[in-house]
């Protein structure tokens, strides 16, 4: 009898809170959304199976001894986990299209317009009884418009660490958003004719104009923000191992293996702060609210910048390729090249949107510098 | 709105004007920089480093995209062959 | 035989008795489960995640097997051109 | 001369202790039988030699300091190697045959008996003066009749750390041994005819039943047995990154080199397990001498399962297929193949067998989780 | 206005040190050595940007909590990196020649001599007012000279920390000067008729030999120097990992994704060490003459030792060999088959090379566990 | 020079002594044991672990030289049809 007793208290039943079965569902929703729908996946699944995990109860997998515990501890508060897979995105980017037109810059630029007047947003909802939000937690929850993921994860971290489960999931969700949140926009703030506008082909970028162009960024960054070095520092690091050229098997492993087991760990920890307390708080809803405010302001920004470079410019400029400033790479480019066919079927800016699109991720860490640099820890 | 939040929105007007003032200069001061990239490799084009094949020493690159090649090339020797032994045969 | 191992031994008796009660249950369960997900697979047949191709998103799916198969193709391309000459020439 | 003497005293030679000997000779003994009679090479090369280099004299492998010391405590004191290993297991792993024929989940559960029954050979055992296992020794050395690695390591460093070497050479060898221990009983427990008897080919499964099979694992375990998640969340974690679709990439990477750097340094750490003093007991007689009657029990208890299944089912269940519920995925599947095939050369037994195979996993998790739950620290 | 202090302080203008600014310049002296002139850039690379990374004001890269400090506490300052890629070097060696041979031993035995004439050198230099080396630092600089970049650093991580950064890197920019260091020691010390000597060609080494061989080094090694098992215990488990055929899933990994991984972070946390106040110092220029020393001895021991062999052996031994005795694999092989054409240009060295050439990793390991024994803390 | 650096030097020749000693010493004995090797694997010929297919169990082989071989079968395969098909069009 006191065996059976013994084996029902060593069930998860008499030990369930209703909120930690709430967050659970959170998380199988999360793993629909990656499955399903393909929200970006390969963080949204393992993102919304710790979620599942952290919950159980008697489980242990957050607290102390615990596996997610350890890789929490190990990989994301330190940082670590973010800069690596940094790392291998600049691993994974080919800077070509934005060394041809170095104007895109700009667009990349204006799209960060969407992070600055979030924060904004964010004093206001303290207006209302249910919000709480520091200016850090504003600075980190703003960075979503960013739409990068290892870069609002590694500013949540170091600014908001109670809130860097609800703003991973929103910086995710919102960048497989990307093809509902940006058409709308692009479509409102544009005319039909400026849509049709093809752009001059781009000239071929030598291998050595790639090479110098990491160590360029890298420099600027030391000198100016060095706030801002460990995320460009080891984008710059990835993009200069796979543009060398003498040294492929390092560069192979950072976009590949290592970037591989990084996103697996990471999302699983990532998943982890999903908690009851931490999730069901109003805080989220906000941060869900304002991430889409962040989006829709940056493509905007993006877009009309674009309009106002294409007037006072002798080349054209199709005002869409604005929209990919936000970055999200490569599917607001994407869906940059989508918009502009439906209004001219001949008309490709797919590489055209690259440049923006690269240059968003640049302008987007840039930005996470200089929030760390005036209102970090 | 009590005066908190007045600080506070004065204080995230400052970070957006600051804050977007940096990212054009550096972003800016970027696009100078690729130009000035782009004159230097006109004004200085080295073939030295162009060099297709790298110098790779102790570790041999095993990656599949090299590794695949050359079974690639004796799986289509072998296809052709076998093919024209075929279509001769018909 | 003394008290203790006597103890011990209606514990691992215990032990045994309701260990593999609890695992015969819970893969009865499962078997239950498994039933009521092909019943609901029957029910509810959706094309919708049977889609080959996935929406990988900024990372590019570098592994062999995606890698191969454009390696694949130009060499075929090129073993089919090279071999039609050939064919032609002879 | 006084360096001469300092010379001497670095050699190993006026430091060897003559069991370090024997133990480096265990340890060469594990490396012939895993590179010459192949037994179950991943993991006891690595363990073999890891053996050796903890028995060196001077050479503090496994002190404070040591590269196996730092390797252990990062990844198995803590849980989380065996438990990567186990993802990257699930990974591997494919269900359908299981999917397609539940029933064979409870030959899985029947081969479980092997571990319960051996709790009372471990106490019985105690009756000798040379033993004195805890319940808790007990339940480790028994998981080694759950024939599965990650599962018997990822419970000994639990519940008898001490034993933690022993166990898992044992429960390695005896996996490698299956050819050997199992057909003798699977032939005296049945009939010529029964071991002839043909089954129905399995049905197709679909994608979407492969998909939602890992989630109905996991929600069934973090119900009604939590102690069991740690082992069976990471199982069906890989499980689901394999059969999703959406992220081949983290699939590839986690039964592949992710899988393979763990398990260079498990077995390293294990290995460094095998010191004199905790090797060198009875208690190792002890172990190996259970492993083989636990491991022999579950092989009876599946066959016989089977037997009484058959008796009781419309369709033919060949009983052979029982002995495959021990686990020891491949092996034993391929072990119920051939002893079939001698008794009928056209009956292949393989995708068969693979069912209870699968099943036996599961079963080994759960009751590890049992064991965890009822005499768990 | 204050702000716009805040912003000017956040530069790192307003906090460079020149000393830092000059390191930077090292780094990317050595980032033009990597990509430019390929030497090593597997490790100079990293090892470049880690220079520049470390050196960035307010970036903290090095401090608490900044990500180099991770890499190198976990890696560098346990010593597990090192000793992880020499598993994968050992991977990657093929002993054959050596085994096919075994009197090559005797070059990579004198070749040697480099390392220990070294010592005097760091001692008279403690002559002059600016030099203060301990013994323990002697011997750190001292096995330069041993050509193996791995071997180096994890006898400076043991014996002379704070020299670690300059010693890494004069020990890879010797390495990739062996094309231009050892031709004219080796045109010195021969004439025309020796360096035209054809050899006879090697015997076929068996499968079993190549298992058996690094089980006798380690035995060797275990028994009389076991200081030196970190080093020589790894080698020989990754070469027993690619030549024992049963676990080609663990050598692959050891010999691609892990040693890829451990470089990318090895380089780094070394060039985390190029701080100014522990580079730019008089030691820095004496470690890097020293190292020139150590390298030109050891190349030329190597030679003499081949001139005598020469004269008492039956079969040719063409003196060049002598020099690949400094390992550098297969650097320093491949300049003693280049030097060899030049004199004969039908004679093909290469094969023959690689006998002394592997030897010299084998040597220096022994002379690293040597020092360790000897001088070691 | 002082006497601190005469003890040092003289500690150095001891090193250099004692470490060239144990180093050909040591490399001695492995040439005696590359021997010995040679002559046990003479004395003692066994086929037994020359196998080449090793019995890989639970951990399929993945790897790209493994996987590609179907791949690139599937496409001559293919390549193979499409041309015969091409040719006895033309
Ligand atoms: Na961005
Ligand atoms: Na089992
Ligand atoms: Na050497």
């Amino acid at each position: 009898m006191e065996q059976l007793l013994i084996l029902w208290e060593s069930t998860s039943l008499p030990h369930f809170d209703y909120k930690q079965i709430i967050m659970m569902f959170v998380g199988f929703g999360l793993l629909y959304l990656a499955i399903v729908r393909k929200f970006e996946p390969l963080l949204l699944l393992p993102i919304g199976f710790g979620a599942i995990l952290t919950n159980i109860p008697l489980a242990g997998f957050s607290e102390a001894g615990g596996l997610l515990h350890y890789i929490y501890e190990v990989g994301v508060s330190t940082g670590v986990f973010p800069l690596l897979i940094f790392m291998g995105v600049g691993a994974m980017t080919d800077f070509s299209a934005l060394i041809a037109n170095p104007r895109m810059l700009l667009l990349g630029a204006a799209a960060q317009f969407g992070i600055f007047a979030t924060l904004f947003g964010a004093i206001l909802l303290n207006g209302l009884p249910w919000f709480e939000f520091t200016l850090q937690d504003a600075s980190a929850i703003a960075i979503i418009g960013g739409a990068d993921g290892p870069t609002a994860i590694f500013l949540a971290s170091k600014l908001a660490p109670d809130l860097l489960g609800a703003i991973a999931v929103a910086a995710y969700s919102y960048m497989a958003l990307v093809p509902i949140i940006q058409p709308p926009i692009m479509r409102a703030l544009t005319t039909p004719e400026e849509r049709k506008l093809p752009m001059a082909q781009l000239r071929v970028v030598t291998k050595k104009e790639k090479i110098l162009f990491p160590l360029a960024v890298l420099v600027l960054t030391l000198i100016l923000l060095p706030a801002a070095t460990p995320l460009v520092g080891m984008f710059c690091f990835g993009n200069l191992l796979k543009e060398c050229g003498v040294v492929d098997r390092l560069s192979n492993t950072a976009q590949n293996e290592l970037i591989n087991i990084v996103t697996i760990f990471l999302g699983l920890a990532v998943g982890s702060r999903l908690s009851a307390d931490k999730f069901l708080t109003a805080e989220t809803l906000g941060i869900l609210a304002l991430g889409a405010v962040a989006f829709s302001i940056g493509t905007a920004s993006g877009v009309i910048m674009a309009k106002i470079m294409n007037r006072f410019s002798k080349d054209n400029i199709n005002p869409l390729i604005g929209a990919a400033g936000v970055s999200a790479v490569p599917m607001a480019a994407r869906v940059v090249n989508k918009v502009g066919l439906e209004a001219n079927p001949h008309n490709f800016l797919l590489m055209h949107a690259m440049g923006p699109n690269v240059a968003g991720v640049l302008g987007s860490a840039v930005a996470a510098g200089i929030l760390l640099a005036l209102v970090g820890p | 709105m009590d005066t908190q939040m007045t600080d506070q929105l004065i204080e995230a007007g400052v970070l957006l004007a600051v804050g977007m003032s940096v990212v054009f200069a550096f972003l800016t001061l970027l696009i100078a920089a690729i130009h000035a990239i782009a004159w230097f490799c006109r004004a200085f084009p080295s073939a030295e480093i162009e060099s297709p094949k790298s110098h790779q020493k102790k570790v041999s690159n095993n990656t599949s995209s090299t590794s695949v090649r050359p079974q690639i090339a004796a799986a289509i020797t072998a296809a052709v062959h076998t093919h024209r032994h075929t279509t001769l045969r018909n």
